[in-house]
């Protein structure tokens, strides 16, 4: 899966890799890296489809879970009767969702209908192919691999757009709009509150970045980005933005299931519908990655007494953590309006990110304090983070309070 | 300051979430075809018969076929035949009683129109069924279910209904045993209508059974059904 | 010559010519997305991976979005933005001057003995591109940034109904 | 005929940049003529790229930053170019080219 001099690690630790190697070991020299290729795709996909059809079942278990309900638990193993906790609700729902008759409204571009949601899934899976999984596996060593990431999540918004179009329901056009309008909108905070990280690891780089952050502060606090001042900040803003960037609550207003129909996915059923839902999952997955990498320290141990467990474990606890939060927030906040999405991002978010990178190039310029001056660089830090959160908070709230209605 | 009230949010779905698993006050959900709540006494929805002896169940309906019910029903969902010998004599019971519940409202006035309390509120709610055209309609022997059932679901009810059979039943236990001695009109007029005709259905002795009475204040008024059998 | 490049220079201009003849604007706007892409693959296989990410991300992200939203926004009432296609009397001449052109180009580039360098080993990393950006063309960096935020206001000032002298849209 | 990897290379730009010159000189909608001019400004761009590849010192980047800075201006122009055709048709109620010969709305 990598390009990496693989060979020093533990064995444990290029286990998939050496995994992969051994089952191709029997083609010529010349076939092997496509086959080493297609492999790493097939495990990326296999992983992330089962990870998807588990995090199904994990959110109706958790929003469950919090409205004091057990969520799924009866759907039995099929032709046993046997009952798994739920484990084969995902099965029941495939089986359904693939059984579904597939409708094609009247009128519709059938062609650009049938290519929106193929689309989707696979502008969502080519963002998989930077993220470093663990020390030695990366599927792709990019030098630009940020940058990669973002390009090919913004293609998505294409997909999005031909599902609108080709629905030819105006509903379901309006509503790829105003999804068009929130991914443009939020693409900015995400990709600003990056680039602090960019300007500090000095490469776009992943696997650079990751390993840059894989430094014990005294021994036993992890330097990863999120455990700066700026990093918070950033980490935050990247957070704000990667929910609202994968349709997620509360800024689902795209397919607000209980408002609007579905948005754009109106007129989709069947298993087309399951391929949007599943793009929208994978999206989840590939932004909760790329922040546990930019911001988390990717695959590295918290603390160097447990970096025996495999790397890649650590990056999937992290991936795990960072999902669970996705779906508590989700259980929590209610849907925003329209109107204060938008304020939220260019308001609040986008001027925050670009205060943030101010913070970030002062503390890239104040590497050196030492001493009082460290105390005094952290003190500037996070005045410099906590300052512009404070005011404009104020002032968001202020839009956001209580309001009056004239005719109500 | 923004963003305090959303770290609320978060600890009070933080706590719902743990609470669920270790609190049982909290776990509300019932899960239903194994577990069931316990309906509350007065819940009723759709109306059967009560009969008095599970051995007989149709033998032992309390039910005369009176057609009261079927008059009263606001949906007319009730359909009533009175059972008839070979000579065409009434028998005082149904030999018909259909019920429509996808028509019933549940409004309980046949249960409070019915002179013999042969009529009562189910709370049998699983009444789901495969049969789109005569499933909901329930025949006699559907209907008929035992006393003891209407003791189980509604029990204070239940009781109540009992006594005051008991009661009348007494009564007309004094008033046969005054009527052997005494002139018989006597009793009769002392009864009060309504009483003396469930009287009579409770008794094993044969009701006086005006023929269909219209309403329930109209059979007092005719004096007939406090005589003896005129033709039974 | 390596059959990528053909695959990807055949799959552009194929893609660009058939948006260009489509009667179906939003059909036309999306195959030049994928003509877009198909010059990002060839940046790719020129060895430009930044110049590649950066064409995606421009071109199929924001340029196409741009493109559909004005083509939502202008398109005609009665049908679903199919325009008549290229009339006889313009395809004509059209094609006369496109052919003529490409003609001289395609002479003049047969013609041409264009030596090519031995295949030198591709080191133009991110580091270099940010460092030569920086560097030397600083200046140029940031008059680009200055420029595309004129660009942005004039479109918003150029596209922004509501002057009380204008007409509204009468529909 | 030898053809270099070079040669190929602008032969692919060249017509990519003539499909382009054909549609915007075509085509009456304002719209399609400015994915005409972008068609061609990409070609330009292959041309660039090319240059840089094949040419003499490829390690300076220097057709790398002229794409570079091209893609923003070509980003820039798309985007006024859009609101222009948004502000003609404001105007004149459709994008025809033919019929945008006010210079008064």
């Amino acid at each position: 899966m990598s390009a990496h001099p693989a060979n020093a690690l533990p064995l444990l630790e290029r286990l998939p890799v050496a995994l992969r190697d051994a089952c191709t070991s029997w083609l010529p020299e010349s076939w092997r890296w496509l086959a080493n290729s297609l492999l790493s795709i097939v495990a990326i996909f296999v992983v992330f489809a089962t990870l998807f059809a588990l995090l199904t079942l994990a959110e109706r278990k958790i929003l469950g879970r919090v409205q004091n309900r057990p969520g799924p638990n009866r759907a039995p193993l099929p032709f046993l009767g046997i009952r798994t906790y739920g484990l084969a609700q995902p099965l029941a729902d495939g089986i359904k969702m693939l059984t579904k008759e597939d409708i094609v409204p009247r009128g519709a571009d059938r062609v650009l209908h049938f290519l929106a949601p193929v689309a989707l899934l696979a502008f969502s899976i080519l963002t998989f192919a930077v993220i470093p999984y663990g020390r030695a596996l990366l599927p792709v060593e990019l030098d630009a691999a940020v940058l990669y990431f973002f390009a090919a999540g913004a293609a998505t918004e294409l997909a999005i757009f031909m599902a609108g179009w080709a629905s030819r329901n105006k509903y379901s056009l309006l509503a790829a709009m105003r999804a068009l309008a929130q991914l443009i909108s939020y693409e900015l905070p995400l990709l600003l509150s990056i680039v602090p990280v960019v300007l500090v690891a000095g490469s776009l780089s992943t696997s650079e970045i990751v390993e840059q952050q894989g430094t014990w502060l005294f021994g036993v606090f992890p330097q990863w980005h999120v455990f700066t001042p700026w990093g918070f900040a950033g980490f935050l803003i990247f957070f704000v933005a990667a929910l609202a960037e994968s349709n997620r609550s509360p800024f689902d207003l795209p397919e607000a299931e209980s408002e609007l129909i579905a948005g754009h996915l109106t007129e989709y059923s069947g298993f087309k519908y399951a391929l949007f839902f599943m793009a929208e999952y994978f999206g989840m997955c590939a932004l909760s990655g790329m922040g546990v990498t930019l911001f988390l320290g990717g695959w590295q141990a918290p603390i160097p007494a447990l970096a025996f467990i495999p790397s890649y474990g650590w990056f999937a606890a992290k991936l795990l953590a960072l999902l669970f939060v996705f779906m508590w927030i989700r259980a929590t906040f209610p849907r925003l309006r329209i109107d204060q999405l938008t304020r939220l991002a260019w308001k609040f978010l986008v001027p925050l990110a670009l205060v943030n990178l101010f913070t970030a190039a002062f503390w890239v310029l104040s590497s050196g304090w030492a001493g009082p001056l460290a105390f005094a660089r952290w003190l500037v830090a996070g005045t410099l983070v906590l300052g512009p959160f404070l005011v404009l908070g104020r002032r968001l709230s202020a839009g956001l309070g209580p309001r009056t209605y004239r005719y109500a | 300051m923004l963003g305090s009230g959303l770290l609320q949010g978060l600890a009070v779905t933080a706590k719902n979430l743990a609470g669920s698993f270790h609190d049982p006050a909290r776990y509300v959900t019932t899960e239903y075809p194994e577990q069931r709540t316990k309906l509350p006494e007065n819940y009723r929805n759709f109306p059967f018969l009560v009969h008095d002896d599970p051995a007989d169940p149709n033998g032992t309906l309390r039910c005369v076929a009176c057609q009261i019910c079927e008059k009263e029903c606001p949906p007319q969902c009730i359909y009533i035949v009175m059972e008839r010998d070979e000579k065409g004599k009434a028998l005082r019971r149904p030999k018909v009683f259909d019920l429509d519940i996808s028509v019933c409202i549940s409004c309980q006035i046949c249960v409070e129109v019915c002179p013999f309390d042969a009529i009562k509120m189910d709370q049998e709610y699983e009444i789901a069924t495969r049969n789109r055209f005569g499933g909901l309609l329930l025949h006699r022997e559907d209907l008929s279910k035992s006393n003891a059932y209407y003791h189980q679901i509604h029990p204070t009810e239940a009781a109540g209904v009992d006594a005051a059979l008991a009661e009348q039943k007494a009564k007309q236990a004094a008033a046969k045993a005054a009527k052997a001695a005494p002139a018989p009109k006597a009793a009769a007029t002392t009864a009060t209508p309504a009483t003396a005709a469930t009287a009579q259905d409770s008794a094993i002795s044969p009701a006086p059974a005006a023929p269909p009475p219209a309403s329930a204040p109209d059979t007092p008024a005719n004096p007939a059904p406090a005589n003896p059998p005129p033709d039974a | 010559m390596s059959l990528a490049f053909l695959l990807i220079a055949f799959l552009t201009v194929a893609t660009a010519a058939v948006a260009m003849a489509l009667r179906n604007l939003v059909r036309s706007a999306l195959l030049l997305g994928a003509s877009w892409a198909g010059v990002a693959a060839f940046y790719l296989w020129a060895g430009a991976e930044f110049l590649a990410f950066a064409q995606v991300l421009v071109y199929v992200g924001a340029i196409s979005m741009v493109v559909l939203f004005a083509v939502l926004l202008t398109r005609p009432s009665r049908d679903e933005g199919a325009v008549s296609p290229a009339s006889a009397g313009r395809l004509l001449p059209a094609l006369i001057a496109g052919g003529s052109v490409l003609g001289v180009l395609v002479g003049a580039i047969v013609g041409s003995p264009l030596r090519t360098a031995a295949k030198p080993p591709l080191a133009f990393t991110v580091r270099e591109l940010g460092l030569q950006l920086m560097g030397p063309h600083a200046a140029s960096l940031v008059v680009v940034g200055a420029l595309l935020t004129v660009a942005l206001l004039g479109a918003v000032v150029i596209a922004a109904p509501g002057r009380p002298g204008d007409r509204e849209d009468p529909r | 005929m030898n053809l270099s990897p070079l040669h190929l290379c602008l032969l692919f730009s060249s017509a990519l940049f003539c499909v382009g010159l054909i549609g915007a000189l075509s085509r009456g909608n304002s719209i399609l003529v400015l994915l005409g001019v972008e068609l061609m400004l990409n070609a330009g761009n292959i041309n660039l790229i090319a240059f840089w590849r094949f040419g003499p010192a490829p390690a300076e980047g220097t057709g790398v930053l002229f794409v570079l800075f091209a893609i923003a201006i070509a980003a820039a122009e798309a985007a006024v170019g859009l609101a222009l055709v948004i502000a003609v048709h404001r105007h004149q109620r459709n994008i025809r080219l033919q019929e945008a010969n006010h210079l008064r709305g």
